[in-house]
């Protein structure tokens, strides 16, 4: 176990204690709770906006908090789903009276906790909608699994959806739009190297130095099959087809992310965009808009993942409002 | 239900905190193979917090079991805090306050608690779940009690059906849960969550007598 | 050799193809002389600022071009300074008549590649100034040694000369005001894990599972001791002293940076501020801004690095001024 | 200068380029341990473009050597690069383009480029770089060419000359470069540029004859 922690049963607290110095002025953090609010509460009539999940997946969520985007993050234990009684603190404090939105990752846990969470609220009167993120094709959505998971599209529902709200659209439009960028979304994700969760103090899986692991998620655990190695031209082939096999992107403006699972440096990274853009381009994939960093991650994960939305105008535009997390900020 | 009663059950969950907590590098080592890693310390912190419940605070073991419930549900989170949490609070409702814990009512309530973690769950026997370990506790159990046997002979029964339930889950392929991402990867490694509930009928059976 | 490249030579010339599909609006690449330009040159009297260095340390130095930061970052090989020529051709393009400053980190190679771009650019009429930073602490300035190495005060320069030169200020002036900065500012960074570079594709050191090394660089090279690696309070101790010992930072307002040194994930570099933040108030010092994550890395080295800047209000005002590169964004 | 010493000059370069090519692990090795990990790379990268020159375009040996440091000051980077580049240049530049390639020529011409690198380097001999290697070389060449000595039977001397200087820099503390920030733990390791020059002089024992 290689970390900069203090014990790994306080590392959600300990860290939560620095997000709380970090971001005075634009973020407000409850530590017995481990809920992060916006500084500003929701103005009179907006929509709150709240997600959450296990932790260990920064800057999602708790830096996607702010103007623009989710009014609180509920962070759970390392990649271990909140608990309903924190989600249900956190919607029942951003509720304006407009109703509260749950933006969650579909995970057995999440779905669970967000659920119970739920009813919690809904039976002190709050008025609560889910958006259930399913983006990752690397699942078959199937009767007989857990459905697809819930991976990189979730910055982008919490981006889009967040920009929404501050127009004061209302609740049942936001999920509408949710449920809208769900259907539209795709990702696919590798891993060369594991991550160590500070509970197990062991990597997360065995990889030879010249396997990688496809179909990962965001939690170290293992993919659907263990390939050789190749360049970044045969990953970036990797990470694009599986996403342009399950939904036809092509004929509308695509939003693009390519994403480091944590411990991929950045020059790695923009390789592998230089081997993914043309990809896409030569697929007939317009890109109008794309991110290339670490926007959710996996610990210390060496790997990427692709996320593509298919968008429109209104989506672009609620892209392009300004944001201002410790995450994502543009525009302000 | 007697007070005797709450203090058996106190004594199975305490118990249960013990052995969790003596697994738990177990625990989390087979949700590592399969999983995301974190069973292990997941339960570890449910049950520290349920082992810390103050007994003179309760009543009868039906307020007991609820609290626990209550308490797996916030402090674990994942999958298996509102599944065991479920688990418990199902088996408080069942537990009429003054039942005499024997054999029928303990596999009434148990009955009642996995039913809820199957609706909660969405998930059956076969899906390489706790629940592989659970039912055949349950109708091992239901099966002695229609025979008569007494709990602290059915117990070690039911225990040995868990165990096997566990075991059997090694050769499934996981249909619900994170291990279900993994499709027939999954096979050959035991499911975490039927470990853990193997080693809840066990320390019942140790202590249930 | 874990590494999502496609070959070992090639690394920062295919990176670069990257950059220039992720940052079309923003960025132009010279993918020739490995040059990367804002997409607009430098208004009429502007003067120009050229950075650069060796690779590997992104987003430093490429991710820092755009408003309100460089007009150019020449990109050497990894942990390699960039060439005179290529230098040179960064400073006579983005020369509007105002001059070309160079900010430069002090490493015996960049500085002898620098110093023979300016004399190539100056044969040609380029009036070109220097600032050399030298901010880390670990190394001793003596006679006896290259100096002190040039770390993450470079962003802070970057970021407040850049916003200085957007006002119109004249090379001197910026100069002058960069060697304000590299007077008042200082770093210290620790390694729990090496990194490793491509053309090695071997870790830059060994370090057992409960060892860290005090003092490392940006480069993979050991730091000046090797200690038994204790928790991030302690960490947290390592890091605050030996800066603060080296100047005073009590009485001013400071601009702090816990910056990532690549492989270390967020939920880490959080918590570390958790510790730093109180340590420095406890010590006295006034932290009036502040960045928490990856600024300038070192590949996949896990580890932190703490730099302080001794500011004033005009510091702070140039600091706050709007920034738009994909490495820093706020105000636009 | 004859296009005898153009051929002699460009056979050693060529022949340095293998050499260089052939070490390129070792050097990085070294490299790696008191410094960043390039050096194997960077010289690679260099008198690959070195080897690469047409000498179809040079009249002589000396537009020859400018052509080499100023291909190495363009492609190296690094600390290496303007060294050796300077190196070149300044060899280049005492080289007359009639001088014949004897003992003493090659000695003044080597000399001119050790002082261009100790200047540009800021570096004397001790301070555990390259110059620990090139200024045995240089005082053993001109030590013989005093004493009347063909180039053929000086250079294996000053190449053992070069050798002994690389050897000794691994009981030295770096002053210079970037194993100064090592400081005391820069002890026991030879210093790669040395290692690098000495491959050089050793090139040149080989085809300078
Ligand atoms: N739908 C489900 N029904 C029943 N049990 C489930 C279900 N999903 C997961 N489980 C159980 O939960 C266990 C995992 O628990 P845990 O690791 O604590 O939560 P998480 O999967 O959220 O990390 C699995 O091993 C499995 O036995
Ligand atoms: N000031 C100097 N004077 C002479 N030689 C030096 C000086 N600085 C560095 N060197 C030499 O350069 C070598 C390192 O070259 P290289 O690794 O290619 O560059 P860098 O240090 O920039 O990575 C050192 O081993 C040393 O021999
Ligand atoms: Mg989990
Ligand atoms: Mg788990
Ligand atoms: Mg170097
Ligand atoms: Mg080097």
């Amino acid at each position: 176990m290689k970390e900069l922690i203090n014990d790994a049963e306080h590392v959600i607290f300990d860290s939560l204690k620095g997000v709380a110095a970090a971001h005075p002025d634009t973020q407000r953090v409850d530590l017995d709770n481990r809920i992060v609010y916006r500084a500003q509460p929701p103005r009179p009539g907006k929509v709150g906006l709240v997600s959450g999940g296990g932790s260990g997946h920064e800057p999602l969520h708790s830096g996607y908090v702010g103007a623009g985007m989710l009014d609180a993050a509920c962070c759970g234990e390392v990649f271990t789903s909140p608990v309903p009684d924190q989600i249900s603190a956190a919607t029942n404090a951003v509720n304006t009276g407009a109703g509260v939105l749950h933006i969650v990752k579909n995970y057995t846990g999440d779905v669970m906790n967000f659920d119970m969470a739920a009813e919690l609220s809904a039976a002190e009167g709050v008025e609560v909608a889910t958006v259930l993120v399913n983006d990752d094709v690397a699942v078959q959505d199937s009767l007989y699994t857990a459905g697809r998971r819930g991976v990189g599209l979730t910055v982008f529902v919490e981006k889009i959806v967040g920009a929404a709200a501050e127009q004061g659209r209302e609740l049942g439009a936001l999920k509408e739009l949710g449920d809208r960028i769900v259907a539209n979304g795709r990702s696919f994700g590798i891993a060369i190297t594991p991550c160590t969760t500070p509970a197990a103090g062991k990597p997360s899986f065995e990889l030879a130095e010249d396997e990688m692991e496809l179909g990962i998620g965001i939690h170290g655990e293992p993919g659907r099959e263990r390939v050789k190695l190749g360049p970044a031209s045969d990953v970036a082939h990797q990470l694009v087809e599986p996403v342009l096999a399950d939904l036809d992107f092509t004929g509308a403006p695509v939003i693009a992310m390519l994403n480091g699972m944590g411990a991929t440096p950045l020059i790695e990274l923009y390789l592998l965009y230089g081997e993914v853009a043309p990809l896409l381009a030569s697929n007939g994939v317009d890109v109008a808009r794309h991110l290339v960093g670490n926007y959710i991650t996996a610990l210390d994960m060496g790997g990427a993942s692709l996320t593509l939305l298919r968008a429109d105008d209104e989506l672009l535009d609620l892209w392009d409002a300004p944001v201002n997390t410790p995450g994502l900020r543009w525009g302000c | 239900m007697s007070t005797t009663s709450l203090e058996k059950i106190s004594a199975w969950l305490q118990e249960y905190a013990r052995v969790i907590g003596e697994h738990e590098a177990e625990l989390t080592d087979l949700d590592r193979e399969i999983g995301d890693g974190d069973h292990g310390s997941n339960m570890v912190r449910g049950m520290r917090a349920v082992a810390g419940l103050d007994l003179a605070a309760f009543g009868d073991a039906a307020s007991y079991l609820k609290k626990t419930g209550m308490t797996l549900v916030s402090t674990v989170g994942g999958a298996a805090g509102p599944l065991y949490g479920t688990l418990f609070l199902r088996m408080a409702g069942q537990l009429g306050s003054g039942d005499a814990l024997d054999t029928a009512a303990f596999a009434g309530a148990l009955k009642a608690g996995v039913e809820g973690v199957t609706q909660r769950g969405k998930s059956a026997v076969g899906d390489k779940t706790m629940v592989d370990a659970l039912v055949p506790a349950v109708e091992c159990l239901e099966e002695q009690a229609s025979r008569g046997a007494e709990l602290a002979a059915a117990l070690p029964e039911a225990a040995k059906a868990a165990d096997a339930g566990r075991e059997a889950t090694a050769a499934l392929v996981a249909r619900r849960g994170r291990a279900s991402y993994l499709g027939e990867r999954s096979v050959g490694h035991i499911d975490p969550g039927a470990a853990s509930a193997a080693l809840l009928i066990e320390s019942a059976a140790r202590t249930l007598v």
